[in-house]
């Protein structure tokens, strides 16, 4: 496709894909949580589910498609090692048994790095692997890691990781935003019963008084918010930590400074 | 042919230069070994010779590096790497894992490419028997021991069968027998008229294969020679560039006048049998005997 | 467990085109949302999903890594829902304050009958897919290969990334480091641990994106694929009717409400 | 400051069923500088791993200081045996090289300014001390590996074990870690090292212990060892170059370095060297 017009058109054709994922998500989130359909909660025969599902794994596949195909070869290899980072961090934190679940460092470091459509697709793509490992359960969850993505690359497109004290402020509205975009997949997909741990404490917002809606948004409310902080922040730590011949070699990085404001070394000029 | 001129190369944002004022003439059909301490630059030439700076890493580049005719700062990179084969130098990440099998990892570059099926297929067949791998076949590349994955790493590039191979350090993890095999392969492609450049630093193996040598030092090319000239130079230690014990022994017994110091001095085992053997029997060797 | 658990017994069901047995995997989850009864879902699992592992001889790892995955959760959906359930009026069972009501059961078996589904449809097909020939086929149907290319890279990275932070733990164990007792204190290791990580991350994405591009995954040419996927007119047809199907559990009650 | 180690009918099998040791007795005298040779997969890591804890065996002993190191953890054995892993990316993770370099020290309860100071000579003894305030990865792969040797010197432990110190140094690089080598022995302490490079080992080493399929193939002096041509083979070793040398010019001597080759090449009978066609 050496020509200019195909490459515009497919440009073009990616950033339809991206809005219509954007728009399909949020239309699901607005009918399922604003619009409330009558009886939704009463009992468990209602298309909730359907749309819950549908909205976010359609909304989610739209946006991978739209995103993957404007990342450069060099970036895409960068994916497959930051998934396996993001699980094998997780496995470490677990073998260590730290009270957090640090499993999606690969997909903010690259987000940060690399922007946010690198960022969505690792993300994305972090949950299918996942399901082809045999577990299922993630998968419908996809698009939490979009929100995640996107706000991490908004982050430091705005500077966050240029100050120490930001990147945990950063992570702790992510975090936020992402027990609100997942909690209608626990609710109308899983009943609220994702693991032993998060399904009781569902239960006991809902004995206060709570809907199942509500009950999930809370249990989220209650562990995303701190994990993401510390993932932030750890980010932020191995950032400061990088030689800065690393991060020289990501464009995006490079344009947005997203690490230091200190100037470009200048150019040099050969000696004699 | 390949020509580089007073070329120089800083990394984006470093605010130095890596190389400057390197000149190299690499002829076709030949291998040329590039040696040098480590940290001089091999990889940043590795990655100029095969277009990848400056069309991945960016960076700033002046001078021309022209092959077989063409200037590769004018071409795209997909035209850069269809006439230039980079093996670079850790085999875990030549790997691309995108296949299961070491089968189906050696025919990925061909199949980005657009290579036919069959054709496919008998590529992998050949390339599989050259490097002694087609017992690895149908095995998963991850499973292998470093030295296995770094022939199937050279493979996975000699598969596409590039007029030019740029390989940086490719028997790091390989055992001598693995080594020498590598660089009879080398020896039989050159033959057959492909251009090699060897970044190694193994001195016997360089001298038994190299057609030329040239030594990376002071962020330039200090010198260029024969395999036989540059492996037996005084200044060796001060590139960085390891001397057999053949040569450091015969220069040994140069200093101490046992020899005359116009001898020249031996790299490979064969050269020193010589030297030394002549020397025990008081004749000095001519220039001839080294050769 | 994170590596991909294919079973290769080589029956037709593995023998099916991976495409077929996607598109069925997406129809089974649409008929079961769209109609969310229990016992549509029952029919699904009895009438097709244990038939096909039976087929598959996939019968025992499906009910092994299942039941493992559901247990929890169908116990905590019962519970739960069961007790706590927002909707629920009518009692069955008192014990103290702790009551189950008739709304919440019905509830949890509607919902935990459509997951027992959709976790069994997806095992079975990763036991009866090899990932490889997944990603294959989805190729050649037209999805981009840099999603095949990231998905099989990424399987095959895990265990090497696994054995390099078992490498990096050993070697700062060898350096004196003790992981200490008290849990917030550990967060004090997690630097040393994950900074080698995370280094060696950046010189791998470096090198792994410069060998990616030499051997032209970069190239625009038309792709060819070494081995061929299987495929049936049979199939192609079977990947029209399903999705039919689909649609039209989702459609026909739609209308009958309407009508 | 010296101590031996010892190893009693050890063997070793992974959890794989793969026996990778099968019967090792070894005894090292404190202040030996002994090198480890034979082909991958010879079980010479797996035997070394031992020795810090990072292997237990399947049955027998491994002994430290005349201790079993059975009830003994990594970190707790880090104080007496040092290691050097062969990739040095796998353990350094400070932003600055001095910072790393203290890392190990820190860790064994030293002061902050005592763990500078022999984080300081270390990087000397490296020859790295210039660099201190660098990050590791401004340095070349070849001087990674010499920081990560520092880190480990750091520690002055009794026993250091070097796995394939020599591999992708350049030829400074090489004689940096010879240095090491010699300047840890001439103060008394145990160096262990598993090496592919022969000829380093027969100009640094003492003692040579041949493996293959995990057994000891030939132990014991290096030139005595150097000279079992047959045993040599058999595990897939090259003598060392000019030992190779003098023996195919049929001198008696078997030089080891280059000063005795040529000192040797004065005194060989003359009409030997002849065997040259």
């Amino acid at each position: 496709m050496s020509d200019q017009a195909p490459l515009d058109t497919r440009r073009s054709r990616n950033r339809l894909l991206v809005a219509a994922g954007a728009v399909i998500v949020v239309a699901t989130y607005a009918y399922l949580v604003v619009a409330q359909p009558a009886g939704m909660a009463d009992s468990g025969t209602t298309r909730a589910g359907l749309i819950a599902m549908a909205g976010y794994v359609i909304g989610a596949v739209l946006i991978a498609a739209g995103s993957i195909h404007q990342l450069p070869t060099t970036t895409i290899a960068m994916i497959p090692v930051a998934i396996a980072v993001n699980i094998v961090v997780g496995q470490l934190v677990a073998v260590l048994g730290l009270p957090v679940y640090l499993d999606s460092i690969g997909t903010v470091l690259v987000s940060v790095l690399a922007g946010p459509a690198a960022g969505v697709v690792t993300g994305i793509l972090a949950n299918v692997i996942w399901g082809l490992t045999l577990n299922p359960i993630p998968l419908p969850f996809a698009v939490v890691q979009v929100v995640i993505a996107v706000l991490a690359g908004t982050a430091a497109r705005i500077g966050v990781f240029r100050r120490v004290y930001l990147p945990p402020v950063a992570g702790l509205v992510t975090g936020v935003a992402a027990a609100v975009v997942s909690a209608p997949i626990s609710a109308f997909v899983f009943g609220g019963a994702t693991g032993g741990g998060t399904g009781a404490i569902v239960g006991a917002f809902q004995a206060m008084g709570q809907s199942l809606l509500a009950s999930t948004t809370l249990q989220g409310l209650l562990s995303d918010p701190l994990d993401k902080l510390i993932t932030f922040t750890v980010v932020g730590i191995l950032l400061a930590a990088l030689p800065s011949r690393f991060l020289q070699r990501f464009p995006f990085a490079r344009e947005h400074r997203v690490v230091t404001t200190a100037p470009l070394a200048p150019p040099p000029s050969p000696s004699e | 042919m390949i020509q580089l001129a007073d070329v120089s190369y800083a990394y984006p944002d470093s605010g130095r230069f890596v190389l400057e004022h390197v000149d190299l003439r690499i002829e076709p059909g030949t291998i040329t070994g590039v040696v040098g301490a480590s940290g001089a630059g091999k990889t940043t030439l590795a990655k100029i010779l095969s277009g990848f700076i400056p069309h991945v890493d960016g960076g700033q580049l002046s001078g021309s590096v022209v092959i077989g005719g063409r200037d590769l700062s004018g071409l795209p990179l997909a035209a850069c790497v269809s006439q230039v084969g980079l093996v670079i130098q850790n085999p875990f990440n030549q790997i691309s894992g995108a296949r299961y099998t070491v089968r189906g990892e050696l025919a990925f570059g061909m199949e980005n490419l657009g290579t036919p099926r069959d054709e496919m297929a008998s590529r992998v067949a050949e390339v599989a028997g050259l490097l002694r791998i087609t017992d690895l076949l149908d095995r998963s590349p991850y499973e292998l021991s470093g030295g296995q994955q770094q022939l199937v790493a050279i493979a996975s590039m000699l598969v596409l069968r590039t007029p030019v191979l740029v390989m940086d350090e490719p028997t790091s993890q390989l055992d001598p027998v693995g080594t020498r095999m590598v660089f009879g392969v080398l020896s039989r492609l050159r033959g057959a008229g492909t251009t090699i450049v060897v970044f190694e630093h193994k001195p016997e193996l360089l001298h038994a294969h190299a057609d030329r040598l040239h030594v990376l030092a002071g962020r330039r090319i200090a010198a260029s020679g024969s395999p036989g000239e540059i492996l037996s130079d005084p200044r060796t230690d001060q590139w960085g560039v390891s001397a057999t014990r053949y040569t450091r022994a015969a220069r040994l017994a140069r200093e101490q006048g046992l020899v005359p110091a116009e001898a020249p001095l031996p790299v490979s085992f064969e050269q020193a049998a010589a030297f030394f053997g002549w020397s025990a029997r008081t004749r000095p060797p001519s220039p001839e005997d080294a050769r | 467990m994170t590596r991909a658990q294919f079973v290769g017994t080589g029956s037709p069901v593995h023998r099916l085109n991976p495409v077929t047995k996607l598109v069925a995997l997406l129809s089974i989850l649409v008929i079961v949302f769209a109609l969310p009864q229990w016992w549509v879902s029952a029919i699904v699992v009895v009438g097709v999903l244990l038939p096909a592992a039976v087929i598959a001889r996939c019968g025992g790892p499906l009910i092994a890594v299942g039941g493992r995955i559901l247990l929890p959760i169908v116990v905590v959906l019962v519970l739960v829902q069961g007790l706590t359930f927002p909707g629920g009026r009518t009692m069955v069972w008192q014990w103290g304050v702790l009551s189950v009501t008739a709304e919440g059961l019905l509830f949890a078996l509607n919902v935990g009958a459509r997951i027992v589904c959709l976790v069994l449809a997806s095992v079975l097909l990763v036991l009866t897919t090899h990932p490889g020939d997944l990603m294959s086929a989805l190729t050649e149907a037209g999805m981009s290969p840099k999603f095949s290319y990231i998905i099989s890279s990424t399987l095959q990275l895990i265990p090497a990334f696994r054995s390099r932070a078992d490498a990096i733990l050993l070697a700062q164990q060898a350096r004196g480091l003790a992981v200490p007792r008290n849990p917030l204190r550990r967060i004090g290791v997690m630097m040393p641990l994950l900074g080698p990580l995370v280094l060696g991350m950046f010189t791998d994405v470096e090198e792994r994106g410069t060998a990616m591009e030499a051997r032209g995954f970069g190239s625009t040419a038309r792709r060819t694929a070494l081995e061929a996927i299987p495929d049936s007119t049979a199939q192609r047809v079977a990947r029209w009717v399903m999705p039919l199907v689909a649609v039209a559990a989702v459609v026909v009650p739609l209308v009958w409400e309407v009508l | 400051m010296s101590i031996a180690i010892e190893f009693v009918d050890l063997h070793f099998r992974y959890p794989g069923g793969v026996e990778a040791v099968r019967g090792v007795s070894l005894t090292v005298s404190a202040g030996e500088r002994v090198a480890i040779v034979g082909e991958n997969g010879a079980g010479k890591t797996t035997l070394v791993r031992h020795l810090n804890g990072i292997l237990r065996p399947t049955s027998g002993t491994v002994l430290v200081g005349g201790a079993s190191t059975r009830d003994r953890s990594i970190a707790q054995l880090a104080a007496q045996v040092g290691y050097i892993f062969q990739n040095p990316d796998e353990q350094l993770f400070a932003s600055t090289i001095g910072a790393d370099v203290e890392f190990g020290p820190r860790n064994l309860g030293c002061t902050p300014s005592e763990a500078a100071a022999r984080a300081a000579s270390a990087l000397a003894t490296v020859q790295l001390q210039d660099q201190a305030g660098l990050h590791p990865h401004h340095l070349s792969p070849s001087e990674r590996k010499r920081v990560a040797l520092a880190g480990v010197l750091a520690m002055q432990t009794p026993v250091v074990v070097l796995d394939e110190p020599t591999t992708g140094q350049d030829a400074r690089g090489v004689e940096i870690v010879a240095g090491v080598v010699d300047s840890i022995a001439a103060q008394g302490r145990t160096v262990v090292a598993i090496t592919h490079d022969m000829d380093f080992c027969a100009e640094h080493f003492d003692r040579v212990v041949v493996m293959a399929d995990g057994l000891v193939q030939a132990d014991g002096d290096t030139r005595a060892v150097f000279d079992q041509v047959g045993t040599l083979e058999r595990a897939a070793v090259e003598p060392p170059q000019l030992l190779r040398l003098a023996a195919h010019l049929g001198w008696h001597a078997r030089p080891l370095t280059p000063a005795e080759f040529v000192d040797a090449s004065t005194r060989e009978p003359r009409d030997l060297g002849t065997r040259v066609d």
